[in-house]
């Protein structure tokens, strides 16, 4: 009955987690899970993909927040992309723009995944 | 098209799974009185950290109590009250982050009360611990972004 | 799911503008505890029809005042209370339509208790003229269409 | 700021009203000022498109109720198409079907009015 859904879709070292609906104090839990689970894997490459996303709280950037610190520690990343200008005012009003990539399109966000891991090796570069 | 004073009051359970219908409600009266879009999710998004917090910190969560949102409108701004019956805090011990420092720190939590007071024109706080605490929020039909009103917005 | 009783509150001025506010009203809390979009589609109409009811009747229309809509929720069934404080009246002299005449007749008007009474399984009033006037109607979770609750729906 | 439109458009004697939104007894004036006025022009034969409608209380009926008998007094008649179920099943509830041709399509719709209107010399049958 939840308005929140997140699909994960994996592509080498890349995750993107594509959410939709709202992410508010009550469905920032089920964010936060499927995260969790990311890292338990050891998937520190993280593309969250807001097209489908109408609402976000501060609950919600809080999921963001809680698990930056841990990630780039292991060498990964969270970048966004694709915001309405709706959710985009909130990200730019609290200044994440500063702290986190947010680009228009999934294509530049990939590409900038493989610009930073090209050091580690990236085989992927073919597209 | 607004009448002289309106007053519309809504009362639910203090959980969190209520608070899509809170923004539905502040958002349709706001809608009906003709705020922009913007404004409207400016609104919203305000009652909704005001509500998460009577949620998350007002009552023991084994014992969740009413919330209770009210809008009052008269013919020059939209009020929002959301008031608990919990244990209530020091509003003015709460320290408002500067958001350059919070960033570089990578801390979590602690943006509610910022974002109510960066969203609305007006946000005060009336504590009577265990009786009832009140946020009240304000926003003008006029924006006022350049008269006398925005040394209101801009306090610590 | 649901807890063992809960209830939704709202009070808004007694005005057609609001009736959209009131459908997401319920809207929203049917949709929280399962019921299938049929069952919201009817749990809607039959509020409206009672609140509307309260604005065209309930009182002098110069002298507008307050509409209550609760929801009361247990673990059987959905409750809706809508309650004035109007003038009242006898809802057992109201003739409830027999829809082929009706419809032969080309009657105009008089369908809303017929509709509430179709719609949800019980439906009663309690008058207080100059008090409050409130009407009640229920919506099980389980269809006990071929149960005893078939009486009390089908009684005129 | 009111959630309901009327579109209205003419094609010879006929008179289609597309209506949207929602219909209640806030918006029921809306529509019945829109019937009054085909009724000053002297136009009888209403087609009504629901297509775009999501939602009808007794009010919304009232308003066809309230014009039917002098439409056919004046040989006219309202018809009604495009209805989605939730709508068409409040119509269904009142027995409304019996009193109002009800049909899918607004071809079907069309037709019908021709059909009716045959022997009052119809020019309109080139389609
Ligand atoms: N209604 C309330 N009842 C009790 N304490 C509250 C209430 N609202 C806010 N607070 C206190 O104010 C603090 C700051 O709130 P906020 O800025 O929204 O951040 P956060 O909720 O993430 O801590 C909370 O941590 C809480 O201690
Ligand atoms: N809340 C109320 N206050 C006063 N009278 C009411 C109320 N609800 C219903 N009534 C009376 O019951 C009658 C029947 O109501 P209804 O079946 O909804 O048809 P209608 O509203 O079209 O007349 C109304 O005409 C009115 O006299």
């Amino acid at each position: 009955m939840s308005n929140f859904q997140v699909k994960r879709s994996d592509e080498d070292q890349l995750s993107s987690l594509r959410v939709a609906g709202f992410l508010d104090a009550h469905t920032a839990p089920i964010l936060e899970r499927e995260i969790q689970k990311l890292l338990d894997e050891g998937r520190f490459q993280i593309l969250v993909d807001f097209a489908d996303l109408g609402y976000i709280s501060s609950a919600g950037l809080g999921v963001f927040m809680g698990f930056i610190e841990q990630i780039r520690t292991n060498g990964g990343d969270i970048k966004m992309c694709r915001m309405n200008t709706k959710i985009y005012r909130v990200f730019d009003l609290l200044g994440f723009p500063t702290l986190y990539d947010i680009v228009d399109d999934l294509e530049t966000a990939r590409e900038k995944f493989f610009q930073t891991s090209l050091n580690k090796g990236s085989q992927d570069n073919q597209k | 098209m607004v009448k002289s004073k309106t007053e519309y009051k809504l009362r639910i359970p203090s959980q969190t799974e209520n608070l899509e219908l809170i923004r539905a409600f502040v958002g349709l009266v706001a809608n009906k009185v003709g705020f922009s879009e913007d404004d409207i999710g400016k609104i919203e998004l305000a009652t909704d950290e005001a509500c998460t917090n009577v949620i998350k910190h007002a009552y023991d969560p084994k014992d969740q109590k009413a919330l209770d949102v009210a809008i009052q409108i008269d013919y020059q701004k939209f009020t929002v009250l959301v008031t608990d019956h919990g244990k209530g805090f020091h509003p003015d011990e709460i320290k408002i982050p500067d958001m350059k420092e919070y960033l570089a720190e990578l801390r979590v939590g602690g943006l509610g009360i910022y974002l109510m007071r960066t969203l609305m024109d007006e946000v005060d706080y009336k504590i009577r611990p265990g009786l009832s605490n009140q946020v009240r929020m304000v926003k003008y039909f006029i924006d006022k972004d350049d008269s006398q009103l925005v040394q209101k917005r801009d306090r610590k």
